[in-house]
């Protein structure tokens, strides 16, 4: 009694599509980086997926390297957002360019 | 059709509906809930592919940690409902919808092929057990735990310094 | 036996005694070290040369070269340190201690008010030295070191007053003008090496003369090439135009530099070449065809010119161009002959006009002067000794080597000889014309001047009695060949410098001086004495007595052109600074700013311009919105993925 | 599968949780009672039966009808849905742990071994963990959503309470599995079930206090309580609460209290077993239940005592006492037991 | 002659440790920084001396040292100096030093930066000039461009930064061609010998199909040329020189430009024969146009620097012209000469800083007679001139002539390179003694040069120690010659052999 890699990868795929456009559409920065997240656990699901399929473990280790940096990667960027916010007063990423020339 | 098929269908089902809602609802608490039930659907999925570790981290670092941080910078914000401005580039959204479709149908078109993906010889199927997979953490995988540590311990730094109000006077960046 | 080396060192002593301690130590030190050392290097090539000369007179005139090891020793090229003493460099020798002696103690008294006394004589020191290792080198290359020394010292000292914009200007012309001529006389020197595998002239020169079918090829230019050099060095035309304005230099200067020895370099060049030259007809007829209108020309300007030192450069330059004829008709002795005698007499013009120039505070312009003699008497009498003997009359030096000169010419090719004969007499007439213009008459300078008048210091007159001593009996040492073929001791001691050339004797025509019938000869001393006399009496007519000075003016009159031609030395600087210097000027001012700043800093420019240009267009992409970059991103990625999928696997 | 097998496997679950939300009300009457007793002042002793008093234990009822009854206010710009989500959140995450938690030894019913444990997963642990981690959101929600700065205030608090004493605590539980070699609980238990020095209390003790404290603060019990510090937060989170969500949250705390010690016993004192006692049958596995349930009780009273006996910390007190003292006695615990295994003690 | 162990890594690393050891002082220590930094580089030139031991009579590569450095790509750091070498790593201990001496009194700001940036640049250049491994070589290559570029663009003049920025890029599009053409030929090793080197002694023996050979070769001449630098490429020099400051001129000058020399010789030529002869003559006919237009342009010049600059186009046109002739004896020249030009133009650079720093100004035309106020300057100006214009009993004319007779006599060389060579003896003259003419003699007309103080004793004390370098090697030329010749002889023959017909035969 196992699920089927296909499942896996099509909700992977969805829920990967949906972290795109989130990321792609929203302009709030804290909901583009939750989207980014989302795409992130997509791509987590479709390694364990494969591990699953493949069996062993290295999927599995995969992924939780793949957290673990995502927790990193949090606070890093929500470090940043906060001192972005600070300077000017929004996260709306369509008012802030500073990576503009 | 067997009942893990099942309920893991179910679980991608509500894992899909909630992403969906946190990427369109306006208010971020309210989405950030929503991918925070997504992400406990996505541990259920986990724990249905064996691997319940991997599903206890999910909802432990996951909901439990990173999203918590994300609820504090939010309500630190105190980030309002996002109002609609009318957005200075009319193609981004075009582009945008286009990209995924494409992507989203090109990834599609390949999950047929994973049929051809199959069991490797030589490797015991992932049973649930917690201690293989721990023995491979912390054998084969031990060079980039470490280097994930110091990877943590590099960003905690990071989000200090970024986080800290420099004190009048000194010339901090 | 005092080796050679020592005899260039000690001046060179001096130079850097005086040079690096004279500003501090003041004018005795200088004058002891400066003249000194010269001195000190006269007494020792005496000593040297006076065995040495009676040796050859005993027939033994081999010549002595002494190796001091390597200098340059690289690829197939290997020079020595070597100084050497044959009859030719003997002479030279001589003439250059002796005479360069008398200069720097007349210099003494001529200069002890100027405050770039120790400069002065640093330089004099070091224009020693290269001269005598011009005359001593025993191989081209060291010669080729004198003969730079020598013109950076005519620069330098040509330009002593550099405060002056003339003397400044004048230095570097001279200079240049030099190098105009060095720049052949290398190419020489490469073609030497490149025939000889060396420069030495005892490997050369008998080489060559024992060769001549092999060599006398390249002969042509490499002589050619050579007198290039000498033209320039000599102030032949078309290189002369530099001399003239070295009367800026200190009149001693004048004196030693460019009347007595370093212009005569050209013509030592040539004689010590003299195997390859007499191996190139062409190259000999080109020498000859220079010397002789060189001397005509500067002679027709030497007749109007009225600064007193003008006239003797002109004269310097004519007389040289005497020599140069002398050696183009292979008459190398009569052409050395000359370069002695013209030593003794021009340095002693040039002394005389700088007494007077001193007594006169400065005043070179004749029209200002006039009845000096009574003022200056020492000075007159040795003038008009000089005079003589360069105007030709007999028993005075000049006499005998122009005589000699024109005998041989006339030997060898009349319409020359005509030429070397009119040049005679404008020499005479514009010597005799600064004579009578300078001592004779009233003076015509101002009052203050008048009083001011005054004979030099004994420092200075002595040289020029010496001089004139010399100048009037130094012509015996050459008396023609018709008193007997051993009367000419000039002769029997050079003669050996010019090597018969084994085979090839059509080639060889040239050394041999023609023999002339003794009536002939008669004939032709008659004429040169006449028509010096002739000049003399012209002269006279012109400028002195009640009616001084109308001949001329009516003369002016008649044909004003010839005189403001004559008068602006046929305008040949204008003609240069028009052909050479202008256009120069033109193309490297055209260069700089048009090919290099706009040419190829504008191709350069361009495409840094076009960089920005690119830059500021792509930069319109860069918007700073994450999400356009989000964007970017995925139709990268799907792309990629695209092409990766449907790519042949 | 019969229906036998499926209302087996529905009550597993079920009969601890109900069990844990039916000590409620007896812990409210057994705290109130205890301060009382530790106050020396009688608590409530009025509300009775019909005239019998019977120690006030007809308090909690009343408590109860109260919070039914109250009026049910939602303060105006406040997020209504959140506002009313969060206390149920808070419920769950309490109520759920206890499904993991082995509450007895497999007994025989109907012919079938069972195993009374709600759900045997071999990382119960981290389940307990994963859930309490959540009654977080519920929290910090409620200190949000009710739009007023003293909840927001607690939230905030005790959002970096629970996280920071988290850490201490899966440390130090780390020992634990270290020393049985296993996430699942049911075999934590049996690892010490062999005798009294097994029970890991013994030989992780300063694992066991650093749980305990952390147990306290992830229930934000006195002295971590400063999410509701009345004294400068009014009521911190639940200020704006009233009625049954205010219940909920009265509810859950004393669920929490009764699953931490419930864990806090599975973890260290050997869970329902007892040494040289070898249940056998159904009875058997009711007296483990029953030791079980005492141990529980045991420390539900330790929670009580300890909440009118000491004051509150200060935050920075709070923060440094979790980070600095906590966290570090936790690691030491890790090696010291690490050191055991490895030399074959344990 | 002791022999120091290790004595190149020593003096290749001693700056850089120098310079290492100098960010550690204050900022504010400017005078501890510059007396550091002149000890070092004079420590170093001491060392250097210890390389005089060079035995001519082996012209191989001596004071060798080969240690692996990147093992996997068979790069090693390998060092060892031979003939060519020698003196050009004498010039450059020598001249470090007297460029950081002449700044003591001069360079004001960040003089910590500035001594530090020398001494880097002086590992770069001895580096290159010793290294005996292409990687090693490209690296010192670049190491050198970086501190110029700081030198030029921190402490220049007025248009410092366009100067600093096209130095860099000029020098560095041609060191990257010569980058990729390094992977080539290392590739290409890879491929035939199955193993990875880039040293030479396994790279030398290569040989290429000549239309390779002819890529590869441009790429290197690219660099080299450039850095020389020979005609359409020189426009960098005068800005770079004008906008240097005086010790980086000099630096310039004196070393940078001879490493494109350096460079040719010791890589274009022997690893691509048949392209370099082939090619020889359009260098010939770029160095000739470099000299006669040099010199013009030169002569045109209203600014003391551009000027000089300008003459080191024409004087390096005439070493490219004797490096493009291939015989020995010119080759020989060349490579003294590009020593005597380091030397001579050195000290035209350095006097004519003397003046700058006093009167702040490089026009020409606001000087005129000064010769007066400052005697001792203006006399080692004329020696400084006369010894670059070639005069005979100083360094420059062993050179000018060794280059001009060998070319001039050069098998199956047409005759008129070596004639319009030697007109540039002539444009030499009159450009600079114009300069001279112009600045220290005419009648002082400008007031404020009355005051002008005369050299000071340190400037004094470096000037007048290349003025006996320019003494010493125009008399005794052999001392250096003897040391040059075998190692050119061997390149020249290494060259002939390996290309495979004579060199005359493929003019």
């Amino acid at each position: 009694m196992s699920v089927p890699l296909t499942d896996v990868l099509v909700v992977s795929v969805a829920l990967f599509a949906l972290g795109l456009a989130g990321a792609l559409l929203r302009r709030n920065a804290i909901t583009i980086f939750l989207s980014i997240e989302l795409m992130l656990n997509a791509a987590n699901l479709a390694i364990v997926g494969f591990g699953a399929k493949v069996g062993g473990y290295q999927g599995q280790i995969v992924v939780f390297f793949a957290i673990v940096v995502a927790a990193a990667e949090a606070a890093v960027g929500l470090a940043i957002f906060v001192a972005v916010f600070r300077h000017h007063e929004t996260i709306d990423v369509n008012k802030i360019n500073l990576l503009k020339w | 059709m067997n009942a893990a098929r099942l309920i893991f269908d179910l679980a991608g089902a509500v894992a899909f509906v909630f992403a969906a809602v946190m990427v369109v609802h306006r208010n971020p608490i309210k989405s950030l809930l929503a991918i925070v039930v997504s992400f406990f659907a996505l541990a259920a999925g986990f724990v249905l592919l064996s691997a319940p570790f991997l599903a206890a981290i999910q909802v432990i670092v996951y909901a439990g940690a990173i999203l918590v941080l994300f609820l504090f910078v939010t309500m630190l914000l105190n980030l309002q409902t996002e109002e609609e401005t009318a957005d200075r580039r009319p193609f981004q959204k075009l582009f945008a919808l286009v990209g995924i479709v494409a992507l989203a149908a090109i990834l599609l078109s390949d999950v047929r092929r994973s049929g051809e993906i199959t069991g490797t010889s030589g490797q015991p199927p992932a049973t649930g057990a917690v201690e293989p997979l721990a023995r491979a953490l912390f054998s084969q995988a031990a060079l980039p735990f470490e280097a994930v540590s110091v990877l943590l311990l590099a960003s905690l730094t990071g989000a200090y310094v970024l986080m800290r109000r420099e004190r009048s006077g000194s010339a901090a960046p | 036996m005092i080796p050679l080396w020592l005899l260039p060192l000690l001046p060179f002593a001096g130079f850097l005694l005086c040079g690096l301690l004279g500003r501090r130590l003041g004018k005795t030190f200088v004058t002891v070290c400066g003249v000194g050392s010269v001195a000190l290097t006269t007494v020792l090539a005496y000593a040297r040369l006076v065995p040495y000369a009676a040796g050859v007179f005993g027939g033994n005139a081999a010549p002595v070269v002494e190796r001091y090891g390597s200098w340059i020793r690289a690829g197939n090229v290997a020079v020595d340190f070597a100084m050497r003493l044959d009859p030719l460099s003997a002479l030279m020798l001589s003439f250059v201690t002796f005479v360069g002696l008398l200069i720097h103690v007349y210099s003494v008294g001529y200069m002890h008010a100027e405050e770039g006394y120790w400069r002065y004589f640093s330089y004099l020191n070091l224009f020693m030295f290269s001269m005598l290792t011009l005359v001593l080198g025993a191989n081209f290359l060291i010669l080729f070191v004198g003969w730079e020394g020598v013109g950076l010292c005519s620069y330098l000292l040509i330009a002593f007053d550099y405060q002056k914009e003339s003397s400044a200007r004048a230095g570097r012309k001279a200079f240049v003008a030099n190098r105009v001529g060095d720049f052949g006389f290398l190419i020489g020197l490469f073609l030497i090496l490149g025939l000889f595998g060396t420069l030495e002239f005892d490997r050369i020169f008998p080489a060559a003369a024992a060769a001549p079918g092999r060599f006398a090829p390249a002969m042509t230019a490499i002589a050619l090439c050579l007198f290039v050099g000498a033209c320039g060095k000599s102030a032949q035309l078309p290189l002369y135009v530099w001399l003239p304005d070295a009367m800026a230099g200190p009149t001693p200067v004048s004196a030693l530099i460019h009347a007595a020895t370093m212009v005569t370099a050209g013509v030592y060049v040539v004689a010590r070449a003299n195997v390859f030259f007499r191996l190139s007809p062409t190259a000999m007829a080109v020498v000859a065809i220079v010397g002789g209108a060189t001397a005509l020309f500067a002679a027709i300007i030497g007749t109007a010119q009225t600064d007193i030192k003008k006239v003797l450069a002109y004269s310097t330059i004519s007389q040289l161009g005497y020599m140069f004829l002398a050696c183009g008709v292979g008459a190398f002795v009569a052409g050395m002959f000359h370069v002695l005698t013209h030593a003794f007499f021009k340095a002693l013009l040039f002394l005389g006009s700088g007494s007077v120039i001193h007594g006169m505070g400065g005043e070179q312009d004749m029209r200002r002067m006039g009845g000096l003699r009574r003022a200056l008497p020492v000075t007159f009498w040795t003038f008009l000794a000089a005079t003589l003997a360069i105007a030709g009359i007999p028993i005075w030096a000049g006499f005998f080597s122009k005589d000699e000169i024109l005998g041989a010419v006339f030997a060898r090719n009349p319409i020359l000889w005509g030429i070397g004969f009119l040049a005679a007499g404008l020499t005479s007439f514009y010597m005799f014309r600064v004579v009578y213009l300078t001592f004779f008459g009233t003076f015509r300078g101002t009052e203050e001047e008048k009083r001011h008048l005054h004979e030099s210091p004994p420092s200075m007159t002595i040289p020029l009695v010496i001089l004139a001593v010399l100048s009037t009996a130094g012509g015996l040492v050459g008396l023609p060949a018709l008193l007997g073929p051993r009367a000419n001791l000039f002769h029997r001691f050079l003669d050996p410098i010019v090597p018969p050339i084994t085979g090839g004797a059509a080639l060889g025509r040239g050394a041999q001086v023609a023999e002339l019938s003794r009536g002939t000869e008669i004939a032709l001393i008659a004429a040169s004495v006449g028509i010096a006399l002739l000049g003399w009496i012209v002269a006279r007519v012109c400028y002195s007595g009640d009616r001084a000075g109308t001949i001329p003016e009516r003369f002016v009159r008649a044909f004003p052109g010839v005189h403001l031609l004559v008068s602006n030395k046929f305008y040949v600087d204008e003609l240069y600074e028009a052909v050479i210097y202008r256009p120069f000027r033109r193309l490297s001012r055209m260069f700089w700013k048009v090919v290099d700043t706009l040419v190829i800093d504008g191709l350069i420019n361009a495409g840094s311009f076009l960089v920005e240009l690119s830059g500021d267009l792509l930069r319109f992409f860069t918007t700073g919105n994450v999400r356009n970059y989000a964007l970017t991103f995925l139709l990268g990625i799907v792309a990629l993925l695209a092409y990766l999928g449907w790519a042949p696997r | 599968m019969s229906a036998a097998d499926w209302v087996i496997v529905v009550l597993r679950p079920l009969v601890p949780v109900l069990g844990a939300a039916m000590a409620v009300p007896v812990l409210t009457w057994a705290e109130r009672r205890g301060a009382g007793l530790i106050q020396d002042r009688p608590g409530p002793n009025r509300v009775g039966f019909f005239g019998w008093r019977a120690f006030g234990l007809g308090q909690p009822l009343a408590d109860a009808l109260k919070f039914f009854f109250k009026e049910d206010i939602t303060p105006d710009n406040a997020d209504a849905f959140l506002y009313t989500l969060a206390p149920w959140i808070v419920m769950f995450s309490a109520l759920v742990g206890f499904a993991v938690i082995p509450y007895g030894p497999p007994i025989p019913i109907a012919g079938r071994i069972v195993p009374l444990v709600g759900a045997d997963v071999p990382i119960g642990a981290l389940f307990i963990f994963a859930m309490t981690g959540l009654s977080v959101y519920g929290i910090v929600l409620a200190g949000w959503s009710s739009n007023n700065k003293y909840s927001l205030m607690g939230g905030f608090r005790s959002a970096a309470q629970v996280i920071s004493y988290e850490l201490a605590m899966t440390t130090a539980a780390a020992g634990v599995f270290l020393s049985s070699s296993s996430l699942r609980l049911t075999r934590v238990v049996e690892a010490q079930h062999a005798s009294f020095l097994r029970w890991n209390v013994v030989p992780q003790f300063f694992g066991f206090v650093v749980f305990t404290i952390a147990a306290f603060a992830e229930t934000n019990r006195v002295p971590f309580d400063l999410a509701e510090a009345d004294a400068e937060l009014v009521g911190g989170y639940h200020t704006e609460y009233s009625a049954f969500k205010f219940g909920a949250f009265f509810m859950a705390e004393y669920i929490a209290m009764t699953v931490g010690s419930a864990f806090i016993v599975t973890m260290y004192f050997g869970g329902w077993s007892l040494p040289f006692f070898h249940p056998t049958g159904l009875f058997g596995g009711l007296v483990s239940v029953a030791v079980f349930a005492a141990k529980t009780a045991f420390f539900l009273l330790v929670f009580i005592w300890v909440r009118w006996t000491l004051p509150r910390f200060r935050y920075d007190q709070l923060m440094r006492l979790g980070w600095k003292v906590l966290l570090p006695l936790a690691f030491a615990n890790l090696l010291w037991t690490a050191l055991l295994v490895r030399s074959g003690v344990l | 002659m002791i022999a120091i162990p290790h004595l190149l890594s020593w003096l290749i690393f001693l700056p850089a440790a120098g310079a290492a050891l100098l960010l550690l002082f204050p900022a504010r220590a400017a005078t501890e920084a510059k007396t550091a930094g002149v000890v070092v580089s004079l420590a170093v030139f001491v060392l250097s001396l210890g390389l005089w031991g060079y035995d001519p009579a082996v012209p191989a590569f001596q004071f060798g040292e080969s240690v692996p450095w990147i093992p996997p790509l068979g790069i090693t750091y390998t060092v060892g100096i031979d003939g060519i070498s020698l003196l050009l790593v004498l010039l450059t201990t020598l001249l470090t030093p007297v460029a950081l001496i002449f700044s003591l009194s001069h360079v004001k700001e960040n003089v910590r930066g500035f001594t530090a940036a020398f001494l880097v640049l002086e590992t770069g250049m001895l580096g290159s000039l010793a290294a005996l491994d292409l990687a090693l070589f490209y690296v010192f290559w670049e190491v050198m461009l970086v501190p110029m570029y700081f030198i030029i663009g921190i402490w220049g003049g007025k248009r410092k930064i366009y100067a600093a920025v096209k130095f860099f890029l000029f020098t560095m599009a041609g060191s990257l061609l010569m980058f990729v053409a390094i992977l080539y030929m290392a590739i290409q090793y890879h491929r035939v010998s199955g193993e990875w080197s880039f040293s030479l002694e396994q790279l030398y023996p290569m040989t290429f199909p000549i239309a390779t050979q002819t890529i590869l070769f441009f790429a290197f001449a690219a660099a080299f040329l450039v850095k020389v630098p020979v005609f359409p490429l020189h426009t960098w020099l005068p800005d770079a020189h004008t906008e240097a400051p005086t010790a980086g001129s000099i630096i310039l000058a004196g070393v940078l430009l001879k490493l494109g020399v350096y460079g040719y010789l010791r890589f274009a030529l022997p690893f691509f024969p048949q392209a370099a002869i082939r090619f020889a003559p359009w260098l010939a006919g770029l160095a000739l146009v470099g000299i006669v237009y040099g010199s013009m342009v030169a002569y045109a010049q209203k600014d003391m620097k551009r000027l000089v600059a300008y003459s080191s186009v024409a004087h390096l046109g005439l070493v490219m012209l004797g490096i493009a002739a291939l015989t020995s004896t010119s080759t020989s020249g060349a490579v003294l000469q590009s020593v005597n030009h380091g030397l001579s133009t050195g000290a035209l650079f350095l006097l004519v800083g003397v003046l700058y720093e006093r009167r702040h100004t490089r026009e020409i035309a606001a000087y005129g007679g000064i010769a007066k106020v400052v005697p001792v300057t203006a006399t080692l100006f004329l020696i400084a001139t006369l010894s670059s214009i070639g005069l005979p009993g100083l360094n420059g004319f062993v050179g000018e002539f060794l280059i001009l007779t060998g070319t001039f006599n050069a098998p199956g060389v047409p005759k008129w390179w070596a004639i319009v060579a030697t007109s540039g003896m002539i444009l030499s003259a009159v450009y600079l003694l114009t300069l001279v003419q112009r600045v220290f003699w005419t009648p002082l007309v400008h007031e404020e040069n009355r005051s002008l103080p005369d050299i000071r004793t340190s400037e004094f004390l470096v000037c007048a120690a290349l003025v006996v370098a320019m003494v010493v090697i125009g008399v005794a030329p052999n001392l250096f010659l003897d040391k040059i010749h075998g190692s050119v002889d061997t390149l020249l023959a290494f060259v002939r052999a390996k290309s495979a017909a004579p060199i005359e035969a493929l003019r």
